[in-house]
């Protein structure tokens, strides 16, 4: 039981008590003494399997890595069932990735198999190490957020059940990274994922007068509009909406609960691609839109799930050793992923806002699709 | 306590993938919070919207910041997440842990929120999900409480128009290619600015990210305003036998290293390994595909860029190289005294709700490297600008007329 | 008649290449107009000042356009150019002429105007430099005169808001790899449009150019809101022999073709060459470094894009493909076709000086595609949009659930 | 003498005479009988010398073209001068080409020597064919437009003068594009040019209020400021510009003559790099400013001239065969041409209006330069 037991502290204790500012305790206070002694002396390392890689120092000293898939979402009791595992193989030591995988520190070599066999027995999933896919970017969805135009767990359960076996064994050319979004905020890293998916909303808000004159100021939902959409409407005393002008992205929204940008009927999914945050070879990129709607299906999303296997499965076939999902896409060109993957080419595809000037097509050199 | 029968969400905990219904219903079983969390996720489900309002502004005394407050909008149906607030919990560098504090952490979860927890939100911090106004203060004393050894003791991070959680890659802790201590840089700048971080006085969101190198493992380019990444100035040592070991090993150094490197600064004649390191961009292929063969060496640093943010509304931007080298030693005052520059300057000349990145676009970089004190450099721009228009300020313009007058005498053009 | 002395441009009149000096000279040696051209010149070179004014509208009966009117503002000083108009001559397809209609032109101008020409204008013009207002009529009857046979009547080109005059590289008078003819299609186009290039009724300007293939010897891409580029579907043949024969002449075959192919879809093994033909973006390179040995083959046509304009004043916009692939056949319907739809929309969508590229950057490429009644393809793009923001027809979406539908039914999903 | 002699028609005449939408003669009438017969039917061409081609065609008939260089601008006699030589060697045919050079054509083999001695013993200067530098594309300057911010005719030939072996004899990685325009309205190929000069005012226009209000359209003018810079003034019943806005690039003179953008002692020179208009290799290249302001300085502008010279140079000392400026300047990367040119960045190179984001640096990945 934690440092104050199950006794709540009083009004009083906790003025007496609390203190602001003291930021985070020192990493040193965590970090496994084989770490400590090491520290920033690293020669190599070496991945033993998708769920176990060792880091070699310039001592010669060892630690091993075990890491395993989580939900990202997950129980106070699952946090104490992971830390049973790391006091028994690891010292007590432990870390998450950035991409919200867990990581058992193992400093002796004895544990290593031991602690991979209890983490099987106990339905851990152990990969996500080199070249595969790892574990999903995502947001909060309708588990707690106000905006979400879908739920963000579900999505990524159902992807992740499909695409299991390219985090525990299967390779690819290079790491694939998946994010998703529940709104146009972005929450996360599909702006610049392998493959990625975006929850957007696809209809003009609906305005509640009444309320915004009272819970909101009308000249900051005016400037919160990107394409100059909303103007003052004289007739309520609130504001209007220019259907040809607005492209659903929710800003008035967050700054104006009057206006309702959630739609049950016409929330949707899109999926881009070819996005990358390294700068490995080339730089960051983009992800892109290859498919600008997909209905919401709770509970399983089966075609989203479809789309992003089906383009990982193409990426699988023909990219070049080490290629991302968008070196490979930008070699081959665009017009020839669509022709691959047969991905129907729509209006959405094409920019018409901020980026239009730099996507559009301005040469007569391309490969002929049809 | 009331039992949902949630047929829906039961399909999620089918599969090979961790679920996170599983975990809600962990919790559910002994908390209501999480259990109507549970009830209404299932209502969500079925018709296919969500249900929360608008976060309405709480928070602990004397802070601005770090919790995002949360209210359900079926407080009738669903009476135990009314209120469902997020506490942010700033994660110490490069999200290591011991099973004492995690176990005390989550001990703080189940006493006072649902016991359902984010590890971690997308910038970097444990978030507790969910828990009641009136349980925040306590919440707030028993994680710094002063009767408890630092090690123990836990500050929010960062919500609103403030700085947020800075992280970093696991850098020296684990990572052979680190170029500065990545942990400490980010543990230094977090208590620097404990105040801009508690207490939002920007105009908006500003975010900070420290990674290793460019194989940039905490996304920091693509989701930080300011990305702190690690490099290098010096030559590529290669352990030639090393190469040989990978051969062996199946790689085809010819067509996945050299022909992969984008400078095309690597020579392979099946003997020996060259690098024309003057011509090397530093992009880490190479290094990482032929991991310890080849060592950077010499000085080490970070190149600092600056404006990320995401797309919502004027489309994304990525960082963009402001400094290019900054030696990254503690206690990384030149780094400390970057940002309160920046920040002086973007304060000056933003409205409420434009990120830093913006603002260099509406105002120019002349102005805002002028500000920092930053001389123009190729390293700023991919190219030089495309169109015939451009500002000149009066003293430019005399400025080149004196060059070209010492040029007449002198007989030689300085161009 | 007054002799000025000018000692600034006499310097241009020193070096190698071939001098505009001595060109004004040798006309004002018995042209007024052009002695004082030849004055205001030289004050200009002192002053480091132009000094023509404004062009207040002129022209010849019932046209709108093919005269810039140019006044100088030193009347007093320069009165022979007082009036100083500039006019425009349609230029024959490919700049072809005979001595005899040369001579035609140069004795109009001499007798109407400064005897100083524009062999030609940047967009395709031969222009007259300097005439009166008086003179305009006189120049025009003269040009167009029905006494005249066919071949020596010419006309005038294009100015102000209107069609300009059309351009074309000589193509198939003169050159192996043209895709289409391209002298035939200016003739035409510039035929068909006659009112639309002399009676401005467009928003702003619209040029034609004509290129027989991606070399772009007439600079389609960059200097026409319409940008009609040759080029063909079918494999590039390859003659082998001849090949060998650029080898020997000293082509380094691998580095500079096979290295330097935008696709890397050329191999070869010192004996023969290949080419991947699915792979090759028809840019030309290959084909013209190795003239004669490389051929193309299959259907011929061309790829139109628009959209072309000067910097000025919202940075350079290159014309962006729009027809994939136009089988280019006299009369060229389908291009005349486009070009009226094209016009049209523009109209519906333009304010004044606003060029069609502009206008499609405003109102997206949805509507102008729409209007004319092509589909998106890929072939629009270089890469599709980053942002998630766009927009949806009501009707898309019923669209797109329908065949979510029917992908029910059959269970296989059509993306 | 012309079809009407020295005879000028009266108004009469010109009214019974002129017809209009005749548009203009058909081509055929002016092509050789070698190229009549074989329109669209060539085979191959060689370059001969710089100044000689002959194109065969797969009848195996030749035609040769001589070109010369002409400075564009050409007396009436000039024109009288070359029809004189095209009637004794071409059966009176020529033709001009895109880039203002004139070509002669030759359709009997025995005339190729003589009129290439004739045309030297004339003066004129042959060349400009094959991988070297052709004439230069150019505008109006000071000779006739009214917003020229320097003489066009001018700087080309100081230029051209200097690089005359370029054009004669030297050859050159690949064609190389010079260009230059007398203000940002760049009438001509500035924009995509190898190397240009481009003319530009850098003073904000005074405006002459009285006249303003008596000759131009006060709306139409501030419509005419891409920077929002023009602003009504209700002090002068004019419109007053924001020093802090305007970038000089004179539309609000094109639009209204009152605003007097010409300042001869602040207007000057920029010399943009790295542009091209074939889709040959790689996409068509904007041009890109390497030196913001060089002063004008008639006659003959020796700095213009320095500087373009001193990169025609270091291109032909540096790029691969077949590579055009900007794909060798893409290659190295900018920093490195800036460090090998040793000319200055200046701030004025960082895009601060359409272009930003597109060209800003936004990866970590450069070389040292210093
Ligand atoms: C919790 C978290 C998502 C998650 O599931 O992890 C999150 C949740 C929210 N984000 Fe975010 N953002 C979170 C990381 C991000 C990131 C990613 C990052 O930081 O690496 C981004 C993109 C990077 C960036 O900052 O540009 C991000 C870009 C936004 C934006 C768009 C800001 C912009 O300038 O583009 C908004 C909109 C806004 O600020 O009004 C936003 C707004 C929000 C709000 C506060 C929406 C709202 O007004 O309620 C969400 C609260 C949800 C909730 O119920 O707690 N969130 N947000 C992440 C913070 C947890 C943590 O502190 O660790
Ligand atoms: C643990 C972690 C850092 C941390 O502090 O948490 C990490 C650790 C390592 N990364 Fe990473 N990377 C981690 C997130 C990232 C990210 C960020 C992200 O995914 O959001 C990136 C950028 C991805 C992108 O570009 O979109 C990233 C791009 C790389 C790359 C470049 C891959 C490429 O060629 O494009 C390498 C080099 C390689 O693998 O060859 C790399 C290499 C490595 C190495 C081998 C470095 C080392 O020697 O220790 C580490 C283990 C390899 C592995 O996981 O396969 N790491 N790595 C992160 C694990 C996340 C996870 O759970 O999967
Ligand atoms: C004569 C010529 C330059 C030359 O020396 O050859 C020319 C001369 C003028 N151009 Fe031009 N432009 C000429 C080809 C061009 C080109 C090149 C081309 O057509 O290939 C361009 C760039 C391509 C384009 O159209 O975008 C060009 C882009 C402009 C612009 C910018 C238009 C824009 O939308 O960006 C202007 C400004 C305007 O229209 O107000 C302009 C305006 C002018 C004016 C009318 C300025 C004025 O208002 O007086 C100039 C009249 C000068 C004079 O005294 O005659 N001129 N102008 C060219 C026409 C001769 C001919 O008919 O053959
Ligand atoms: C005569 C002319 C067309 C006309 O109708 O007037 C012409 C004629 C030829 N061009 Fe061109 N080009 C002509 C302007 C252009 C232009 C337009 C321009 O300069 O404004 C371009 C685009 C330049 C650019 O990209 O900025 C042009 C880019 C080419 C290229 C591509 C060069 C490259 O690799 O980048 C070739 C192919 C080659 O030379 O290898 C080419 C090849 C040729 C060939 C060999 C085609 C042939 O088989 O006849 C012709 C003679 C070659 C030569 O001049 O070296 N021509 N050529 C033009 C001569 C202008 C001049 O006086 O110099
Ligand atoms: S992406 Fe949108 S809906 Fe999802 S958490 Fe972020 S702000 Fe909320
Ligand atoms: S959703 Fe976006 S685009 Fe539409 S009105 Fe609101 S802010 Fe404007
Ligand atoms: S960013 Fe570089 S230093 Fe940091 S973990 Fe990744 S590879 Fe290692
Ligand atoms: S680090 Fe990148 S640029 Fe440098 S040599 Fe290796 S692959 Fe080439
Ligand atoms: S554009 Fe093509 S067809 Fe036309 S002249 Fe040039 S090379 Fe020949
Ligand atoms: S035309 Fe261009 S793309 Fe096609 S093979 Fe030749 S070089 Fe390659
Ligand atoms: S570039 Fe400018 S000054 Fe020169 S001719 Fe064109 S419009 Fe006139
Ligand atoms: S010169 Fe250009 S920027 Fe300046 S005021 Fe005039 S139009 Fe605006």
């Amino acid at each position: 039981m934690g440092f104050y037991g199950d006794r709540k502290l009083t009004e009083e204790e906790c003025k007496k008590l609390r203190e602001t500012d003291i930021g985070p305790p020192h990493y040193k206070h965590f970090l496994p003494p084989v770490i400590q002694k090491n520290y920033g002396k690293w020669k190599d390392h070496e991945i033993l399997n998708p769920g176990l890689m060792v880091h070699i120092a310039e001592s010669g000293d060892k630690v091993w890595s075990v890491r395993v898939a989580t939900p990202r979402i997950i129980a106070t009791d699952t946090i104490r069932e992971v830390c049973d595992i790391a006091d028994k193989y690891c010292g007590g030591h432990l870390r998450w990735t950035s991409r919200n995988n867990i990581e058992f520190l193992v400093s002796e070599e004895k544990n290593v198999e031991p602690i991979q066999e209890e983490l099987k027995k106990r339905g851990f999933l152990m990969g996500g190490i080199g070249y595969r896919i790892s574990n999903m970017v995502h947001t909060q969805g309708w588990v707690h957020c106000h905006g979400a135009a879908t739920d963000a767990s579900g999505i990524v359960k159902s992807v992740m059940d499909e695409l299991a076996d390219y985090f525990t064994t299967k390779e690819l050319p290079n790491k694939l990274r998946l994010a998703l979004a529940c709104c146009p905020n972005m929450c996360g890293a599909v702006h610049c994922s392998d493959i990625a998916v975006v929850a957007i909303h696809t209809k003009v808000p609906p305005v509640d007068a009444e309320r915004l004159r009272k819970v909101c100021e009308i000249p900051t939902v005016i400037a919160s509009c990107p394409t100059r959409a909303i103007s003052p409407d004289p007739a309520t005393k609130s504001v209007k909406i220019n259907a040809e002008k607005c492209m659903y992205c929710g800003n008035c929204f967050t700054v104006c609960p009057a206006i309702d940008i959630k739609d049950p009927y016409r929330d949707g999914l899109a999926i881009v691609i070819g996005g990358k945050v390294t700068s490995q070879r080339t730089n960051p990129k983009f992800s892109r839109l290859a498919i600008p709607y997909i209905s919401n299906e709770p509970p399983r999303w089966p075609k989203v799930v479809g789309a992003v296997k089906h383009i990982v499965e193409l990426y699988a076939k023909h990219a070049r050793k080490y290629e991302r999902v968008g070196e490979w896409i930008d070699r081959i060109g665009w017009e020839k992923f669509f022709q691959l993957s047969g991905i129907e080419f729509t209006y959405q595809c094409i920019d018409d806002f901020t980026f239009m000037r730099e996507t559009l097509r301005n040469t007569p050199t391309f490969k002929w699709i049809s | 306590m009331k039992k949902y029968d949630t047929p829906l969400i039961d399909e999620l905990e089918k599969g090979p993938f961790p679920s996170f219904v599983t975990e809600i219903k962990k919790a559910a079983k002994k908390n209501e919070m999480a259990n109507d969390e549970l009830g209404q996720l299932e209502y969500s489900f079925k018709t296919n919207r969500g249900y929360w309002k608008h976060g309405g502004i709480v928070g602990v005394l004397g802070y601005g910041g770090g919790i995002i407050g949360r209210y359900s909008e079926l407080p009738d149906k669903f009476p135990n997440v009314e209120f469902f607030h997020t506490v942010r919990i700033n994660q110490p560098s490069g999200w290591f842990y011991t099973t004492e504090v995690l176990r005390e952490i989550a001990d703080i979860c189940d006493k006072y929120g649902s016991g359902i927890t984010n590890f971690h939100g997308s910038t970097g911090d444990m978030v507790l999900l969910g828990t009641t106004t009136a349980n925040l203060e306590p919440i707030f004393a028993e994680l710094t409480s002063k009767e408890k050894p630092a090690h123990l003791r836990f500050d929010l991070g960062g919500s609103g128009s403030a700085m947020r959680t800075p992280s970093c890659c696991n850098g020296p802790a684990r990572c052979e290619w680190t170029n500065y201590d990545t942990m400490e840089a980010c543990y230094q700048i977090t208590q620097e600015f404990q105040d801009e971080l508690h207490r939002p006085a920007f105009n908006y969101k500003f975010k900070f990210k420290f990674a290793g190198c460019a194989c940039d493992c905490v996304a920091s380019m693509a989701r930080s305003d300011c990305s702190v990444v690690g490099t290098w100035r010096g030559p590529i040592l290669i352990d030639q036998d090393a190469i040989k070991w990978h051969e062996k090993k199946g790689v085809d150094v010819q067509r996945d290293i050299v022909n992969m490197c984008p400078t095309q600064c690597i020579t392979y004649d099946g003997k020996a390994m060259k690098i024309d390191n003057a011509e090397c961009i530093r992009c880490m292929h190479c290094i990482s595909k032929l991991h310890h063969a080849l060592k950077p060496s010499g000085e080490r640093g970070a190149t600092i860029c600056i404006g990320n943010k995401a797309p919502i509304v004027i489309g994304t931007i990525l960082s963009h190289v402001i400094i290019p080298f900054m030696k990254m030693e503690a206690p990384f005052n030149e780094l400390k005294e970057l940002a309160r520059k920046m920040w002086d300057w973007w304060d000056e000349n933003s409205k409420p709700r434009e990120r830093i990145g913006e603002v260099i676009e509406f105002k120019g970089m002349r102005s805002f490297l002028e500000a920092i004190d930053v001389p123009p450099m190729p390293y700023h721009v991919k190219e030089p600008r495309r169109d015939p228009f451009w500002f000149f300020k009066e003293e430019d313009i005399e400025v080149l007329k004196k060059k070209e007058e010492e040029e007449k005498k002198t007989g030689k053009f300085k161009f």
